[in-house]
């Protein structure tokens, strides 16, 4: 909408959360499991935020961060585990004994849950899909209906749009009027970005509004959907970002390690978050020298072209 | 098994390669399925394509990935797009095969990766587990469904805890099909001691392969049910050299087949980077 | 309206070009609304984003298009994606402005562009026209709605033959809402004699502005019922010489504008093509 | 599925044609008033392929020569006109007059097919829209279902799936695995495909795989939903395809007058389809010259890199 649209809508990542994510409001986070919103979820919990639920599909450490830091009140999503390295130490320690609190949590599949933004972005009340049907999902999770479809009359669940109060997206590129170019799979942000009420893009690099137009066909979400535009080198670290930086796995072993244990945990999240006053503080502790290393692994393989 | 030739993990990836055909389009997990789909198409089914749920279809394995959306999975990828599409090409039936791992397993090849109730309930569980990922989604919609899970008597029971994948249900004929969900069920459990397969009249699971050096009592022993066996029970040939060359080929850091352990045994960061691009060009 | 320095169609695009406002979101049509658009962009509206359906944002509009899907509506866009995503994003209400053309317009603003019936019905009619094309999902979705049509007395009825798209339906307090329709309908119908306006309370369409030249009785005699005038008629200003050239440099063959005729006057296709890229950088 | 791949999918347009579509079909075609599939149209005129059903959102001059040469029985849409220039007279002529035959029309909006192909390419039964609620489309077209939907309780219209027999697509870029590329706006092109039984790919230019593989982002349509590809130069004249050729605007201007007479029109189709024995003979006919021209002109604002 217009009074959305201007030509500058930089600003700092500190200043971009600080006036949209609010103790309380629900949220949900681009990429999957690779160009992760990391930086943001360090300045969520920074910021001392609370009581957020979180709609979203498969996440790993980020989530188990937010859950350890106790940020999270209500999960509503398909995975919370930590991918091929295994369980999420923070969410088991929620779930199963309430350390920090207990979070509440509402099962979908990932399919579920891409109908769901799918809905969202078309700004229609629900989608029909063939995922879920017969299983116990369906019987703990009230919200998604089985009809008997008006047309063909077979059993179809219809799943809810979700519409979060805010979306955070790292990409690539964007310019500062908020259109933002996504390289490599696009998850499903293209639909966050438009089911949220707010989007937050965070990028590697700001670039002309003249560059974005060289390739349009790129451009995964434009202005009109955006708020906030923030430019966070590395930020998605540990994670990946296609044609910028490799999946650091020694990294996130080690936080896994960490995370087991409570109070290691609290040390680690110290370290990297509460005496790291930005991100480029953050990436000071991990080692500019590691950066590079992935970003040289990355580009042995994908290159952004332009 | 104690054979020090291979590991169990080895062996359950090179029996999961062989589920593979040419020219299919897989939708395989991270880890032990992914590097059955590499071995796959070192062997006997070069043009097999692997989708991943981020949204990458069809890329160059050059390097194993971790998760689904790790930048590796988008490698010189045949097109790169987004989740829901994928989903919904899943959901359209042009996926021909996936393979899921699990934490319970029945009788029926229903798949429990949402929680272990133990003596409590779903919402206070012993082992609160990932939960469905895209696991519900491919066992609901894929016409050919592979499972992969280690074989021990809490993961093999009668009913799972919680259903978060179909299998056949409750194992009446067509539960499925009363259900609305468009795939044909599993076809394969493979474990690290033996392979079963589905009766197409019962729809239950029955010990189909056993591997060298395991017993059928052994088998028994760690199923949760009164299993039954194949009429010609099978044994799997040893793996041959060359295809456990090709496993560690694909997981040259042994990240993956070693987990924290290997890890651990890395000098640093950089090496694990060479020895992913020196080992990139071969698969 | 004899007044040589401009025709009909250069003062319907001016008038109508005065109804964006800058940094707005705009689905305009091909033809005298896109000229419109981008005269509005020279003047008080430089960051006017204009959507296509074919589903183009934000092209440099340098040349004129004929057609939505054009390869000129393109041009240096700031996006480039699906037919199917620019509608939704219009169901969003990410659009502030939509510009339609129509064959017929009612009292309460409902457009027809599907069927002119005559003395025959929606099967065979009197004239099939084109059909709703995006016109119906602009009518219902977008916020402020701008009709442009000659004003014609078989064009201004008291009824119109066949509701394509959606103004006020039938008049009545809360119809738009109550058949589930986002956008809060027209707020202006411009034709070539006249600009029309819609009451807040009574949603009938009045007689707001008339052009210079035109007088309120010549506007009524061509309306199909007893049309009601603003207590205080505005006139139109004299487009301004500035106006003029640059909807002419817009439309520097005179394609759009004059149609079949200009056409025939182009000596050739390159003639045409040399002026559209002489003229390419101008707006 | 697996029966459908092959590395090695390419025919000639008259064999694609020959194999998919037949007698009685239904039929959508890629493009929306560019990159349209003239080529492929020619073809099945050409072919007397009769009763075709087209489902299809706006269409110009290719349904005018259609239903003009008597292939069509039914249209489900929303557009038949001629862009800027007019009404499709040869369109006029069957609907008001019957002549060659009269069509069976039912109206749509272009949001509306558009959800038709979403859902097709969903393989759901029905998607649920805001468009068309209150008007006569709804009145005149029963499929058309308005339900009050069962989160909101609010009015929405369900439009049920589209599933083509045969979907036509010109593109820019395909190999011969059948994985197409499209530089500028896609149209419902990436539905139509996967909700069509079959697909055809037509394309200015044949790549290797690897060439497809440098620029993944840009495959709309990838090799498993395609069942034949075809290389067609200048396949969309006189409509534009983005960064090959611009709209020939004067031709079309020469077509949309000869098709206001019956025995002209009845003239143009013989001159540049049935004594065409191929598109290149179509191409002979408009001139290379002109060709180029409107190449030249279309890339003196839009390239497609590489």
């Amino acid at each position: 909408m217009t009074e959305n649209n201007t030509g500058n809508k930089q600003m700092t990542l500190k200043d971009a959360i600080g006036k949209f994510v609010k103790d309380g409001c629900s949220i949900t986070f681009g990429g999957f499991i690779g160009r992760d919103c990391v930086a943001a979820v360090h300045e969520i919990i920074r910021q001392g935020i609370k009581e957020l639920t979180v709609i979203d599909d498969s996440k790993t450490d980020m989530m188990d961060l937010l859950v350890g830091a106790g940020v999270v009140k209500r999960w509503e999503g398909a995975y919370l585990g930590y991918g091929a390295i295994g369980l999420a130490p923070n969410i088991r320690r929620s779930v199963e004994e309430g350390i920090p609190s207990k979070i509440e949590v509402e099962d979908w599949s990932n399919a579920g849950v891409s109908m769901r933004y799918l809905a969202g972005s078309l700004n229609v009340p629900f989608m029909a899909t063939r995922s879920m049907l017969g299983t116990d999902i369906i019987k703990y999770n009230r919200r998604i209906k089985v009809i008997n479809d008006p047309f063909e009359g077979e059993p179809v669940a219809l799943v809810p749009a979700a519409h979060p109060d805010v979306a955070v997206i790292h990409v690539q590129r964007a310019d500062a009027m908020g259109n933002a170019q996504v390289w490599g799979f696009t998850g499903n942000d293209e639909n966050k970005a438009r089911a949220a009420r707010h989007t937050i893009i965070t990028c590697e690099e700001m670039v002309s509004t003249d560059e974005i137009r060289r390739r349009g066909n790129m451009t995964l979400i434009p202005f009109y959907c955006v708020d906030a535009v923030v430019q966070v080198p590395y930020g998605c670290h540990p994670q990946s970002c296609y044609g910028y930086y490799a999946y650091d796995v020694l990294f996130c072993g080690d936080y896994h390690q960490a995370a087991k244990d409570r109070e290691e945990f609290m040390r680690w999240l110290d370290r990297y978050v509460f005496t790291s006053k930005d991100h480029a503080a953050y990436c000071e502790k991990v080692g500019w020298g590691r950066l590079q290393s992935l970003m040289t692994m990355e580009r042995h393989f994908n290159r952004i072209p332009g | 098994m104690d054979n020090q030739r291979y590991t169990a993990s080895e062996l359950m990836a090179i029996m999961t390669a062989k589920e593979f055909r040419d020219w299919e389009v897989a939708f395989v997990g991270i880890g032990i399925p992914l590097v059955a789909g590499i071995t796959a198409k070192r062997f006997h089914a070069p043009n097999l394509n692997i989708v991943y749920e981020s949204g990458c279809i069809g890329p160059q394995k050059y390097r194993v990935d971790f998760n689904v959306g790790d930048s590796s999975a988008a490698d010189g990828a045949l097109c790169l797009t987004s989740e829901w599409r994928v989903f919904s090409d899943m959901q359209c039936g042009y996926y021909d095969v996936g393979v899921l791992g699990a934490a319970q397993v029945d009788k029926f090849g229903n798949l429990n990766t949402t929680a272990i109730f133990g003596d409590r309930d779903y919402c206070l569980p012993l082992v609160r587990l990932p939960g469905s990922g895209g696991g519900n989604d491919i066992g609901s919609n894929i016409g050919r469904v592979v499972v992969m899970l280690r074989l021990e008597p809490l993961r093999f029971v009668e009913k799972v805890d919680y259903i978060t994948t179909p299998g056949f249900l409750d194992g009446t004929p067509e539960a499925r099909k009363r259900a609305g969900l468009p795939g044909s069920g599993p076809v394969a459990v493979v474990t690290d001691k033996a392979l079963f397969r589905f009766d197409s009249s019962t729809r239950e699971m029955y010990l189909d392969t056993i591997y060298p050096g395991v017993d059928a009592g052994e088998v028994k022993s760690m199923v949760g049910w009164e299993i039954k066996i194949a009429a010609e029970l099978k044994v799997a040939p040893e793996p041959e050299d060359r295809e456990l060359a090709a496993v560690r080929a694909a997981d040259p850091a042994n990240l993956i087949m070693g987990g924290a352990a290997a890890r651990k045994s890395l000098a640093s960061l950089d090496e694990y980077i060479d020895l992913t691009i020196r080992n990139s060009g071969r698969f």
